[in-house]
């Protein structure tokens, strides 16, 4: 047991500082600090970026464009980015079905999809959820039946992030409805958004923006090839890769970045008063929130030491998804009640990058608190909700 | 000591609730909500001629004489219908400042429109430091000549870009000197007045008030000169428990509908309301539901009886509001899974809503601390 | 709706207080001042002062020598009661069996059992739980079989609150194995502690203390008149006790009492120091958790004037369990907080009248406290767990 | 930076849980505990066999050398075995207070025949009015010719009947000021001593101490005169650490047993495990025991490298212990139901002690604030 960073790990982090000093773009860094939404192209440029250091897939193996560093490395690179407020990799390509085409597709998939995910050349979504599977995602009743070279699929999936963006979706469909266990039967497709019957439906959230879509699919035709391992076994692939999902849902080095925001902000003396941080509750709310997270940050360490020899990451990454996503949440919640009443506004037209500073509302982004506090209420429903997660913890990990 | 409701006041609560069953649907409240004026003119009519806007002002006002039980019923109905017309904004602050600072002729002038529902009012107590500090008060009045020649800023005035605005300025002392603040009414556009009208979270309206030279004639002063702080703090309070009551009314409609979707969604072959952890959860949130409705009771019958404890009552109500009302709310979201993030059902609305009155007035934080001060400790 | 006490209830709330001036014992006083345990004779003597007073069955109906009191006068009475830090009534006569003979017993059992009662001649224990049947009672095991005259019964019962001071005890037996439903073919029995084979076999709990025991019943035969009611009705019987003392539990009054008592001594000055009541982590949860028994005395006010106007005390009691027990544990945590080190030891032979007041270690009881801590996390397990309770609230509060 | 146990520190973990199995049964505990002395003569002497009473002293002082993480690892296994032996008391703050301050002499003294197992001892921190303060001291220590006399009282004294008691006093200084604290050593008993024994709530043993004009040799002087705080600070710290540990192991034990028990108990013809709302409980027992386990290495790992940030981790670590790690605590018995209230389970024991452990060197509220003070702000 040592916590100080051996020579090789400081110079590490060095080197990702000089990167992201070098090239992390001036006006994203200025939207990130104004709290302006990024765009799709944004995301896309910060995305090559990355990729032409060798550093957009990180946790891929080598040989498909993976950096093959140490959870260390893993662990300050991601501090480094976080620190300087870079974007949050999209995830569903490189973190999501980047990992199920390495493992379990075929050659002629890998050499047709990873490399483009690898560049963010092509936007991918995930087609998991539906109206009627939420939680109990197994029963979901999206169907995929076999004509010939095609799966002809007919269903409609929710809650599908950034649709409107995307050109690819990876779904559980079901091709097989006689089965014993309705985890069978499942397989996992990958699906060209723009396939004949595939449409896209607008789901407006809580805070007032499009994120989320229905996807509709009605005889779409979608060829065998596009059928990632075998037929049947789409339930398996789709945990592994939602385990994975739960791990990066911890968002550990964003949220150690934001609470430090959160102190400097609350630091910071008002007009006439004192700063909010002398006040003895908001103090010590923010410093058990801290000790929270310092907690988690250990948690995922040992995670990620724990895969470096070997293991998956398996049941145990349900406990980074529930208190990742409660730290998250609790964060939004310290936020809002530290902007007082200027978290009320609801003024999207000034977070535009030409928008007027003295016309700006509130200080800072406060006028966002509210808005980030109600749309985040979401992170402890997806990606398995919290209580899926127990369920999880009590039957895998306690064996309940 | 008695709990009952009198037949006036069961009356009461019968009458919103039917109103707002025929008259204000969600679907309405939304298209209300979203409209360029961000209220009814129509309903607020309705309102005055309902009695309501005369609620709770003495008779030689002009009002119906209404206690703080007939505000809370009043309130609790306006939460679970989620109304969005300003009447927090122009009956209980505007006119609860007018009731209370008035002179005969001013309150004829502004008060007698506001209860007939022909004038909506605000009152900007709040200004861009001053946090949940009502004596944070930097916005000066100076004397000159008749007028007075107000400078400063006042933040998310609710109900901001109404015709009055009744603006708590310093006369005199320190910025949170207790000592020197003084109330001014201000109609219309007057020369150096801005406004930055915008909507809020919750669908409701406020602005953004700049003052910049701007002269009220001595006639719209209310009330004494650098003695208005103690006016200040009761309509506050009022207006607190008021906005608790409608808390309390939102939180029954959120506590009432996770119980009904969770019969209805079913997952794993079942409906959710059968799983055990989920009851649990229901179970917790009905009885803080009760707990928040016996202080509420508590809280508005001090106030209803004058008693002196009834301010401290308030801050144990709100905190109560902002600690285990937030868990409700949550927990409603969060039962309701995806769909309760979703702007299409209700639920999102009223936790927004809900949300909006944690903040307003003082948060848990705050009014803890006020709760032990007023015990006159730390 | 309206807080002010009238003319009569300030008059009432008088008497009350003259009544304990006059007649609460100086020994007794002291002793509960001193957290000195009460002896049997302690209660018995108290009991008996308030039977002369005419006031020992206070929600009994007249007739049987209860007091017919508005709800008001029942809070006035328990709080003058808790103000004057007098014992807390025994409950197992007047408060449980009492109301189950006067409600559903025959004449003769009336006539014979209720005196004793009112008087506190005879102590009562109560024979509920079993070793496999807590949260679970239904399924409970004691058997009595009918043999001409008597039932002979045998089975254990288990947390026996002072079965090593009780006359009779009064059980759930079973009276028919062979029934659909297993909370039918239960009756409710009363059971003289004298009779061969009856045996009393001490636990000692968390704390090292005797309070509660085991009852064992090797034969013991009981005559058919000590049935009450209908056989094969006990738990109909028993339930509708259970709502009873599930309003008892809630304790309101004496929370009240303990809760003044904690604000004044953490708001003494220490020697050399400020008092604890300066610290605002502490006098913010002592303000929380008087906001919390506030609003459970105003819910308790609202159930007893439900109550007045003829409604049984109904799953609502669940409520005041739950809360009731909740804020009797954070008092006896925040007791033990304050307390400090002096929490720690264990000098049971200093709570004697007779003990010098100059050896006594800590200042006041507080060595008390975290015997006090330990002992009541019973309070959230018995009369029915709190998980239990929120099963109640959930079916029949709810109807989920 | 690294996660892993090197082979020795493995071998040490393994050793002390093959003790524990073999040779402290839940029943020789209760043995020990119930004992006159509180502790095994027999058991001590093992402790010192294996090496364990030597561990965090350096070579030099005939020790082992061992870091706060040898230390985690030991304190964690008496954690699960429930150990009343007085290694915190004896070892760790006598002794740690002997290797701070001693001089070789004093420590050939003291040191080396309590590593032998031979010399009990104490550290008398705390005072009737001190609570938390450490530096509280009302005790005073005059020199006259060439003693010092001690006068003062010092409470709840960890193990206070042994032969060494260890006695901060002051020597200068205001009440609770930092400068002004000398260490004493007083051995046996001295005349003007005065020692209350008892047991505590948690099986262990304690006294009052009473001191009145107590003659102590000048080569009874551990450390500077006056200027003994930041070594006080260091003792406890490493103490307080030490001590969440011991928390640690006695929640693990907790909370297996408590899993353990909601597979066997049925109710309702099921086993307990199998209700939902049950399983989401023992699920966040779980979360809570990996995040403390988390605190508890970050905390070590910063101490065993000397790190300065290491003592406003020992107060994380503490204040987790002292809030999650009593709910997994009170979670443990209330599971349990009725059989976690009994004498008779171990489970009421662990209870106990942890409780117990919550109190010693500040509860969650001290560390809280000492955690918000160390980060330089109120």
């Amino acid at each position: 047991m040592n916590i100080d960073f051996t020579a090789d790990e400081l110079a590490f982090r060095d080197e990702v500082r000089d990167f992201l000093e070098a090239e992390f773009p001036a006006d994203l860094r200025k939207k990130q600090a104004l709290g302006i939404p990024l765009e799709k192209e944004d995301h896309v440029r910060w995305q090559k970026i990355l990729y032409r250091r060798g550093w957009a897939a990180v946790n891929w193996p080598v040989e498909y464009g993976g950096t093959g560093w140490s959870p260390v490395q893993k662990y300050i690179f991601a501090n480094e980015l976080a620190l300087a407020d870079a974007p949050d990799m999209i995830p569903f390509g490189v973190k999501m079905v980047g990992p199920v085409i390495y493992t379990y597709g075929s050659e002629r998939q890998k050499e047709r999809f990873l490399p483009d995910i690898l560049q963010s050349n092509v936007w991918w979504c995930q087609g998991y959820s539906e109206p009627g599977a939420g939680s109990d995602l197994a029963s979901l009743g999206t169907r995929a039946e076999r004509r010939g070279d095609f799966f002809v699929v007919n269903g409609t999936k929710t809650w599908t992030t950034y649709a409107q963006y995307a050109d690819w979706i990876f779904c559980l469909v079901r091709t097989d409805r006689n089965v014993a266990r309705k985890q069978d039967g499942i397989s996992f497709l990958l699906i060209d958004m723009s396939t004949p019957g595939v449409r896209v439906k607008p789901i407006i959230t809580i805070e007032g923006e499009h994120e989320v879509n229905e996807v509709h699919f009605d005889d779409v035709e979608v060829p065998v090839e596009n059928l990632v391992g075998e037929e049947g076994k789409g339930w398996t692939y789709g945990k592994v890769l939602l385990q994975h999902e739960r791990t990066n849902i911890a968002g550990v080095a964003r949220s150690k970045y934001r609470l430090a925001r959160l102190r400097e902000k609350a630091g910071a003396p008002v007009h006439g008063g004192r700063p909010l941080l002398e006040d003895a509750s908001f103090s010590r709310k923010l410093a058990a929130l801290e000790i929270e997270l310092k907690a988690l940050e250990f948690t995922e360490l040992r995670t990620l030491a724990a895969i470096a020899v070997g293991k998956a990451p398996g049941p145990e990454s349900s406990i980074l998804k529930v208190k990742g996503t409660e730290i998250q949440q609790a964060l939004d919640a310290l936020f809002m009640e530290a902007a007082g009443y200027y978290a009320l506004p609801w003024v999207p037209e000034q977070y535009r990058l030409d928008f007027p500073e003295e016309q700006r509302i509130g200080h800072g982004s406060e006028t966002r608190t509210a808005l980030r506090y109600f749309n985040n209420r979401k992170a402890s429903i997806y990606g398995g909700s919290n209580e899926i997660q127990k369920n999880i913890i009590a039957k895998h990990v306690l064996g309940l | 000591m008695d709990f009952s409701l009198n037949d006036e006041q069961t009356m009461l609560a019968e009458s919103v609730a039917r109103f707002i069953d025929h008259e204000y649907s969600f679907a309405e409240r939304q298209r209300i909500a979203e409209s360029e004026e961000g209220y009814s003119e129509r309903i607020w009519k309705s309102f005055s001629e309902l009695g309501w806007t005369a609620l709770p002002f003495v008779e030689e006002d002009g009002g119906l004489g209404g206690s703080a039980i007939e505000l809370m019923l009043l309130m609790e109905a306006f939460g679970r219908g989620l109304v969005v017309e300003p009447f927090l904004a122009t009956v209980v602050l505007a006119g609860g400042a007018l009731k209370r600072l008035g002179t005969p002729e001013q309150k004829s002038r502004w008060l007698t429109p506001l209860i007939s529902g022909d004038l909506q009012a605000a009152l900007a107590f709040t200004e861009p430091q001053s946090r949940f500090d009502l004596f944070d008060i930097a916005t000066t009045a100076r004397l000159s000549g008749n007028d007075y020649v107000l400078s400063g800023r006042k933040s998310v005035v609710l109900n901001g870009g109404a015709e009055l605005l009744i603006v708590p300025a310093r006369t005199s002392g320190a910025q949170c000197s207790e000592e020197g603040i003084t109330f001014f009414a201000i109609t219309g556009e007057a020369a150096g007045l801005g406004r930055s009208k915008y909507r809020t979270v919750d669908g409701h309206r406020a602005a953004e008030i700049s003052l910049r030279d701007v002269r009220v004639p001595r006639a719209n002063v209310l009330g004494p000169v650098g003695g208005a702080a103690s006016a200040l703090q009761d309509v506050i309070d009022e207006a607190t428990l008021a906005s608790c009551a409608e808390a309390f009314g939102i939180l029954c409609a959120l506590q009432e509908k996770t119980v009904e979707y969770s019969r209805n969604r079913v997952q794993f072959g079942a409906p959710i309301a059968s799983f055990q952890a989920l009851q649990h959860r229901m179970a917790d949130m009905l009885i803080a539901r009760e707990q928040l409705r016996s202080l509420l009771n508590w809280a508005v019958m001090l106030r209803a009886a004058g008693a002196p404890e009834a301010r401290r009552a308030v801050s144990a109500v709100k905190y109560q509001v902002g600690t285990a009302g937030r868990r409700i709310a949550e927990e409603a979201v969060q039962l309701h899974g995806g769909m309760g993030v979703t702007w299409e059902l209700d639920v999102a609305h009223y936790f927004k809503r809900f949300s909006t009155l944690a903040i307003l007035f003082g948060n848990a934080d705050y009014h803890l601390d006020r709760f032990c001060e007023l015990a006159g400790r730390a």
